[in-house]
């Protein structure tokens, strides 16, 4: 049985949420890897919510926002867009390769566009194999 | 090649009778529900839609108005109240038209007033030319055909009538020429072998007797009405022209006589069933009445009793000089329904009837075997 | 912390969670969960059964705690929270796990979707651990209500409101009072005169002292929430010069109407090319003016309608207009009685004739001879100029699909039913009152059916065609219904808030104030004498912007706070 | 003054108007110089028109008649040749006004008087306002009913909700999903039904008619007949027992006959208010007299069940009335040759929406029905078993009796838009099934309409354009006999299963109740509204407003903006007083105040 990746997403209430409910009106299929935790908004996650995730054995974690411009609070997504790089370049200290974590823009219209994204991130974090942070931490935990 | 839209055949045929063609929708159900619409003639609609949009060339070119024998379930169900029924009879009455050349018939059906004119003046011309020919030969006294004072003794009657008969024929033969050549002849892409033309020329006859794709219709008595007519008047017809002298022989053939009045019967009950019909306008076909279907049926009707009133008083009462005046306005109804209806108007559907079917039969074998049939139950995948 | 009692509800939602999702594998799966005292499934929790339910249960079992695994929050969050509220419990003790939308609408496969589902409800059980008991707020309402637009649905809409006795401040960008209703002589079905309608409403308009009127006027900026906005309009002036004026309202009727597609964009239709290829509104004109003939001055003997300009087509706009083919069968009927003589043909894809009197209306024009030519929905009729010898001044070439032709039509006039768009200017609208569009560019409805006339911001609403293309009967409908809406918020007088807001813990808050500028709404405010940073509750969103940057995660994002996030991850990883 | 010419026309062969009284009426208006009667669908000479109004000096011409828009065009025409100002043509249009008849003759006169006048008639025939009790009354408790009655009662004023049947919902609560969302309509409806249940302000009275009605607009006294539930609905927990053991079984109308139900039933589990009733017709307790049955009187745990319990009449008063009865469907039997009622497999829309749902008969299977045996009734029928054998293809058959001049000439409006839906459920439900659908135009008009039909058309749904004309049986299978335009081909389809997009019609009791409430209706028997652009969900009755399909079809998005927009208008005539009855206004009232009235027109 090849490997399932379990990928955590953090949704936007307002646009990505909405886009992902859109997509199961329009009953538009994708692989059932992520689970999605609702915020009000993409400025509301912290980096150490990702890395959280990431230690509690997701192998992927993916940041959705509305599009810049659109957001419901007019600029909470910039200042996602601000903490993701930093993030990120913390990220690759710990090893963990570049397609685990993501953002992406969705508005509440893109049911499609959001499937694609959970399809594509998907694949490539199944590509990437487990990411085994949890358990090495478990046995850094117990050795210590 | 783009065909153009010409949207005033439309009035055109109004006076033809098609007055409610443009109220259809094309929901399909009268080509669904006709009992005689089967591919690859669907009837009505196909010829509806090309009379809507004027194709002319198209209507010409198509003997599927032919095909429909009026039984008007079409009409009952159309949701729009297009008269899909009355729209099929007045494009025969307008090919009728365009098969004659002359003009004459085009003339006849546009206004009704020039036909009765007509009719008119051919029955006073027949009436004023047995006058002045009885006078003349009859030895100054009016007499009943053979035998002493005859208007018109019978073998120049005769030859009379084999003239005007042969006459008919030729008008009759070139329109159906014309019919054959517009529906199949110039047509390009359809080949019919000869053999197929001469193995399925036994079909004329057959359905000129018979009427048989009527009787197909669910309701039998239209059928029945309107082959009592045909045949009574083929068989006073034979009498008239072909046993002349015998039928009107002083000495009574019984044979003769029987057929005599069994067609006199046949005649005036279907005309008399007819209009009763055409007034009361309860079945559909009968609801709409075009004014040259009154003169048709007037003159038979007219013929019809006139023929039976000489023949009674001259053989039962032996009232000579009645006899002399019914046989006068006899033949006054008799030769314009010949002269005029045979070849202008609505009697000339004796001819092109079997001729349709006939053609029908040849087109639907020459398509077969050209492109097989598309089986009708196989669904079509419309979305790739 | 007391001893935790959660009652877990899962919906079958009738088939549409059951058939793909085994509700009872999950049941058992979160039965065993530590603090779970009941877990039931039914087959519709929404319903009347369902929520006395959870009331019953929360009383019989002292539950502190609900946990409702069933369709998406957006859908019955308020729904299932006025449950535990019936049952005695704060609402803000429930929490929903998305099952139906994000889960077994979306993943065909039985096992991995029932194994998503039990991860979602887990995480659900976690996070609701940490919830508290919240109270709303309530605040004023204002009863005054901004109109944007002076079209049918602005007039309409301010009419309703102001007859109620409250006051309305109606904004319209240009000099005059009508719309694009102003434009047309007369309605379809039935030949009304558009003129009276729109004289009586601008009529009652201006003699009603309590609407507002401003003219040439646009919304500079909105402030505030439902109940309490700040508008800000720009007025420009006969001189030019251009003033500014704040008024106070408690919502917002956006009514800006639709803008009618540019027929020049289809280049085989030759608009602005050939002469006497004119738009339905340009037809219009020509109709109010009394001069129906071609552009040297000829009464048309042949007239040609096309449907669909623009619109039901996969190159500009693929949704119907809804309103063309009446508007068509309406200048078939106005050729006709202008010049008896005329020819109309009616060149169209399926006939919309769907409203009350529209299909008898449909008979009529067959009856007056008009020629109805179909067309396959993206087949390109092209309209080209005519021979000398043809009798007509165009033809137009198409493949006609009742006949199976490819036919030429004469026209000496052409008329494009133009379809309807979103304003060019839609977006800025949108962003100003803060809702979203469809990607149409037109306003989305918080929901089509449970609130048609309202839009995911509260006290903002929608009315007309900028929702979507409709007629008039249609458009007053909605106009009222959002009228109506507001008169019921009004007649309650006060506004409950939500009661999710943001709130800073003065100890451990070190006034280092980067919070106050880095608020779009400026919902906090730095207290001089105690050196801390303080939260305006009626004025916070929520958006939770503030509680991630505080360096010393000194502001607690109500009912969104860190240990409540940190145990849905982990509950849905587990 | 402006010189004013009077031409009188007639567009509709069926229109009873006293054109002559109406002419002469408008000869001694003092600005009319001219008046002239054009007859049944005049051919109006422009030239000739043009001489005339020159000559006559006119400045206005007034176009009277039932629909004279009809004739606009010519007579701007001409008025523009005269050199006249083109927008001077006023139209005087009785049927928009409801004066299309010769009983309202004085309303006619009216409507002349303010075309002459230059103004627009609504704005003069304003009746004067009246005090409204706050108090509503809300007739009919489908999805309309139910918005209305919230919305109302949202706003802190009295509700009477009076439904015919034994639960609110109406149709939508039968239906599984709702286009083109496809999200479930109980989703939707079930919250609204419990609010009602829940909200202090709306008084609920099932089982109830209305059946008599008096007063003036704003104080209107109303008597309801509340029907004996013959079932206390305070103790009633629906636990089911009393139908197990009821002997009586008869075709459930909330299931469109599909399954059976019990003389003493719930119509569906999730209906408001949630209790059982008898059904006093099947019960044979009642039937006799109540010297037979009654077993489940004993039965039932709380002793709710009182059968002897008798129908009784409230009297109350409120100050506006909201009709919204809804619609049903034309009996597909009339349409004989779809074969509905002949052959079991031709079911109509709304069974097959019962069969659909996942709360229905079948548990949302498709299936053919089979004959079986019923023990009760010793006797064979055809049942639709959640077991039986699902069809191997379907067809859907729009426009049953709907744009038919023979039955409706109207259109149902819906049917297209629910027939596409069952398409997509028939491919999702029976993924090998073929299903064919025919229509005559695919009306799909609404927002995101369009896009369904294309997803519809993409799953493989064959959508043949041409209305089948037959449905016969041969050799077991029903065979869809019809001709396929687009292709144009005659098509005959073998399917298991045929579904009838059935027309709608004016529910039942429409028109007593019209008779009953003076509240005219269209010749469809749909209500009237006021106007047709202007006020949609007004009537000429002050303090009646009509919303939904009772008003004419539509759809449930255009239904709920409808219920809303009443709310505001009963809202308002509370706050500032309502509108009397159109008729209380006198031809001299208008006359005079169309004289002084100043209008703007920009």
């Amino acid at each position: 049985m090849s490997f399932e990746p379990k990928i955590v997403g953090f949704l936007c209430n307002w646009c990505s949420y909405t886009g992902a409910d859109l997509a199961g009106t329009s009953r538009i299929q994708y692989p059932p890897n992520i689970r999605v935790i609702r915020v009000m908004c993409s400025a509301r996650i912290e980096p150490d919510f990702v890395l959280r995730a990431l230690a509690s054995g997701a192998d992927g974690v993916l940041i959705c926002g509305c599009h810049p411009g659109d957001c419901h609070y007019s600029e909470g997504n910039y200042k996602a867009m601000r903490r993701y790089p930093l993030l990120k370049r913390m990220l690759k200290d710990y090893g963990v390769d570049n397609d685990r974590v993501r953002l992406e823009w969705v508005s509440a219209s893109e049911g499609q566009r959001f499937a694609d994204i959970v399809t594509d991130m998907t694949e490539r974090v199944r590509a990437l194999g487990p990411l085994r942070i949890k358990t090495d931490l478990q046995t850094d935990m117990v050795e210590r | 090649m783009a065909i153009r839209v010409n949207p005033k055949l439309i009035d055109e045929l109004e006076t033809y009778g098609a007055a409610d063609v443009q109220n259809c929708y094309h929901c399909g159900n009268c080509s669904a529900t006709c009992p005689f619409s089967k591919e690859p003639f669907v009837i009505p609609r196909r010829s509806m839609r090309n009379l809507q949009m004027g194709l002319e060339e198209k209507l010409k070119g198509t003997f599927e108005p032919w095909l429909c024998y009026y039984c008007g379930e079409c009409s009952q169900q159309c949701p729009r109240g297009a008269e899909p029924g009355e729209t099929m009879m007045s494009l025969r009455r307008w090919l009728t038209s365009r098969y004659d050349l002359t003009g004459i018939s085009r003339l006849f059906y546009r206004s009704w007033k020039a036909e009765l004119a007509a009719l008119i003046l051919v029955s006073l011309v027949t009436m004023v030319a047995f006058l002045v020919m009885g006078f003349s030969l009859g030895h100054g006294s009016l007499g009943v055909y053979a035998g002493a004072g005859a208007l018109f003794p019978d073998h120049l009657v005769h030859i009379l009538d084999l003239a005007l008969a042969g006459l008919l024929a030729a008008v009759l033969l070139t329109n159906s020429i014309r019919m054959w050549w517009l529906t199949t002849g110039r047509n390009r892409n359809l080949h019919i072998s000869l053999w197929s033309y001469v193995k399925n020329v036994f079909l004329l006859p057959y359905h000129f007797l018979s009427q048989a794709r009527y009787s197909q219709c669910e309701k039998k008595l239209p059928w029945l009405t309107h082959l009592a007519i045909f045949l009574s008047w083929v068989t006073m017809e034979v009498l008239v022209i072909l046993l002349l002298e015998r039928f009107h022989s002083p000495e009574t053939v019984w044979a003769a006589h029987v057929f005599g009045y069994l067609a006199t019967i046949g005649l005036l009950g279907g005309t008399i069933y007819a209009m009763v019909g055409r007034v009361r306008k309860r079945e559909t076909h009968y609801k709409h009445t075009h004014p040259t279907d009154w003169m048709f049926l007037i003159l038979i009707a007219g013929a019809a009793f006139t023929g039976i009133v000489q023949h009674a008083s001259y053989r039962w009462l032996g009232l000579d000089s009645v006899a002399n005046i019914a046989y006068l306005i006899h033949m006054m109804f008799v030769v314009p329904l010949l002269a005029v209806q045979i070849p202008f108007s609505k009697l000339s559907h004796l001819a092109y009837r079997p001729l349709a079917m006939y053609l029908a039969t040849l087109h639907t074998d020459a398509l077969a075997a050209q492109e097989p049939a598309v089986a009708q139950t196989e669904p079509v995948r419309l979305a790739a | 912390m007391e001893e935790l009692k959660i009652g877990v509800f899962i919906c079958n939602c009738g088939s549409n969670i059951a058939h793909h999702v085994d509700v009872d594998a999950v049941r058992e799966a979160v039965e065993a969960k530590p603090g779970v005292a009941i877990a039931r499934s039914y087959k519709y929790m929404c319903s009347n059964p369902g929520q006395d339910m959870i009331a019953r249960d929360i009383r019989e079992h002292q539950l502190n705690r609900v946990v409702v695994a069933a369709c998406s929050p957006r859908m019955h969050e308020k729904t299932f929270r006025n449950a535990c509220r019936n049952g005695g419990l704060n609402p803000y003790l429930c929490e929903m796990a998305n099952i139906r939308e994000q889960c077994s609408w979306v993943h065909s496969d039985q096992l991995a979707a029932t194994e998503k589902a039990k991860a979602l409800t887990n995480a659900a059980i976690n996070r609701v651990r940490y919830h508290e008991p919240l109270e709303s707020l309530t605040a004023e309402m204002c009863p005054a209500t901004l109109v944007i637009g002076g079209g049918i649905a602005g007039l309409t809409a301010a009419l309703e409101l102001a007859d109620a006795a409250h006051q309305v401040y109606l904004v319209e960008r240009t000099a005059t009072l009508g719309g694009n209703l102003a434009r047309v002589d007369l309605t379809a079905p039935h030949l009304d005169s558009a003129r009276d309608l729109l004289t009586e409403r601008i009529t009652r308009v201006r003699a009603n002292s309590r609407i507002t009127l401003m003219l040439n006027s646009e919304l500079q900026s909105l402030a505030g929430y439902v109940g309490n906005y700040a508008a800000i309009i720009r007025t420009k002036n006969g001189s030019g010069e251009v003033q500014e004026r704040k008024v106070d309202v408690g919502n917002v009727v956006v009514a800006t109407g639709y803008q009618e597609f540019d027929a020049g964009r289809i280049t085989h239709y030759g608009h602005g090319k050939l002469p006497n290829v004119v738009t339905s509104f340009e037809f219009e004109q020509m109709l109010r003016k009394g001069r129906i003939e071609t552009r040297h001055g000829k009464l048309p003997q042949y007239a040609a309608i096309i449907h669909c300009v623009g619109s039901r087509n996969k190159e500009f706009h693929p949704y119907c207009s809804r309103v063309c083919c009446m508007t068509a069968l309406k200048y078939a009927h106005e050729l006709k009685s202008a010049n008896p003589a005329c020819y109309v043909s009616d060149i169209y894809v399926d006939m919309h004739a769907f409203g009350k009197g529209h299909e008898d209306f449909y008979k009529t024009t067959s009856e007056v001879k008009t020629l109805f030519l179909m067309f396959e929905k993206n087949e390109r009729p092209v309209v080209r100029k005519a021979g000398p010898n043809d009798d007509c001044e165009m033809l137009i070439e198409v493949n006609e699909t009742l006949s199976r032709e490819r036919i030429e039509i004469p026209a000496d006039l052409i008329i494009l039913m133009v379809g309807m768009e979103a304003r060019a200017d839609s977006g800025e609208v949108a962003r100003l009152v803060n809702i979203s569009q469809d990607k149409e560019g037109w306003f989305m409805e918080s929901h089509p059916k449970l609130d048609p006339v309202a839009t995911t911001t509260d006290g903002i609403y929608i009315a007309g065609t900028c929702a979507a293309p409709k007629d008039i009967p249609d458009t007053v409908a909605q106009a009222r219904a959002a009228a109506a809406r507001i008169l019921g918020k009004i007649a309650k007088g006060k506004i409950e808030i939500d009661g999710v807001f943001a709130e800073v813990n003065e100890d451990r808050c070190s006034g280092c104030r980067m919070c106050n500028e880095l608020c779009p709404y400026s919902a906090i405010e730095f207290n001089d004498e105690t050196r801390r940073s303080h939260v305006i509750p009626a004025a916070c969103k929520a958006c939770g912007a503030c509680v991630a940057a505080c360096p010393s995660g000194a502001i607690k994002g109500r009912h969104f706070t860190v240990e409540q996030l940190h145990a849905q991850i982990d509950g849905v990883l587990a | 003054m402006a010189r004013v010419g009077v031409f009188i026309g007639q567009f509709h062969s069926d229109s009873r108007i006293a054109f002559d009284s109406l002419a002469s009426y408008a000869a001694n208006l003092r600005a009319v110089e001219k008046v002239r009667l054009l007859g049944l669908r005049p051919k109006v000479d422009v030239k000739s028109l043009a001489e005339e109004i020159r000559r006559e000096r006119l400045d206005r011409i007034v176009l009277a008649g039932d629909s004279p828009g009809y004739f606009k065009p010519a007579f701007t025409r001409a008025l523009e040749l005269a050199g006249g100002d083109p927008s001077e043509v006023r139209l005087a249009s009785f049927r928009e006004h409801g004066a299309g008849s010769v009983e309202v003759t004085d309303r006619a006169k009216a409507v002349l008087a303010c075309a002459v006048h230059g103004v627009p008639y609504p704005l003069v025939a304003v009746p004067k306002p009246t005090v409204v009790h706050p108090a509503t009354l809300v007739v009919g408790g489908g999805v309309a009913g139910i918005q209305t009655a919230l919305e109302i009662a949202d706003a802190g004023k009295q509700v009477y909700l009076v439904e015919r049947t034994g639960t609110i919902g109406g149709h939508m609560a039968m239906f599984d999903k709702t286009f083109p969302t496809l999200d479930c309509a109980a989703c939707i409806l079930t919250p609204k039904m419990v609010a009602v249940h829940d909200h202090e302000m709306i008084e609920l009275l099932t089982n109830s008619e209305v059946i008599s009605v008096s007063g003036t607009p704003g104080a209107f006294k109303v008597k309801v007949r509340k029907r004996a539930r013959r079932v206390d609905l305070s103790s009633c927990v629906a636990c089911n027992a009393c139908t197990e053991i009821c002997p009586i079984s008869v075709w459930s109308e909330f299931d469109s006959q599909l399954t059976h139900r019990k003389a003493i039933y719930i119509p569906f589990p999730q209906a408001v208010p949630n209790a059982y009733l008898v059904d006093p017709e099947a019960c044979a307790w009642v039937q006799s007299g109540g010297t037979r049955c009654g077993v489940c009187v004993k039965k039932c745990p709380k002793e709710c069940i009182n059968l002897g319990e008798q129908d009784q009449t409230v009297e109350i008063e409120v100050g506006n009335i909201v009709l919204t009865t809804g619609y049903d469907m034309l009996d597909a039997a009339k349409v004989e040759r779809y074969g509905y009622g002949k052959y079991p497999n031709v079911l109509t829309s709304l069974e097959f929406e019962r069969m659909t749902n996942a709360s229905g008969p079948t548990g949302g299977k498709i299936v053919t029905k089979t004959k079986q045996k019923n023990r009760r009734l010793k006797v064979e029928e055809w049942v639709a078993d959640p077991k039986g054998p699902p069809p191997r293809s379907v067809a859907i058959i729009h426009c049953v009796g709907s744009r038919d001049t023979n039955y409706n000439p109207y259109c149902s409006r819906v049917c297209c838009m629910y027939s596409l839906k069952f398409a997509h459920l028939v491919r999702e439900k029976l993924p090998g099934a073929a299903c064919y659908e025919f229509y005559i135009d695919m009306r799909a008009f609404g927002k995101g309409y369009e896009e369904f039909m294309e997803r519809i058309k993409a799953e493989g749904a064959h959508v043949v354009r041409g209305r089948t004309a037959q449905v016969i049986e041969a050799d077991g299978a029903l065979v869809v006999k019809g001709e396929d335009i687009v292709q144009d081909r005659l098509v005959q389809y073998p399917v298991d299963l045929v579904i009838l997009a059935v027309g709608l019609v004016p529910a039942t009791g429409t028109a007593e109740l019209a008779k009953l409430l003076g509240v005219p209706r269209d010749p469809d028997g749909f209500f009237s509204e006021l106007n047709y652009n202007g006020d949609p969900t007004y009537t000429e009755r002050g303090g009646i407003y009509v919303a939904g399909m009772c008003q004419g079809p539509k759809d449930i998005p255009d239904t709920v903006a409808q219920a809303s927009a009443v709310a505001a208008g009963v809202l308002r005539s509370i706050s500032t007083g309502g509108m009397g009855n159109l008729d209380s206004l006198t031809l001299s009232d208008i006359e005079e105040r169309a004289a002084k009235m100043q209008v703007s027109e920009r």
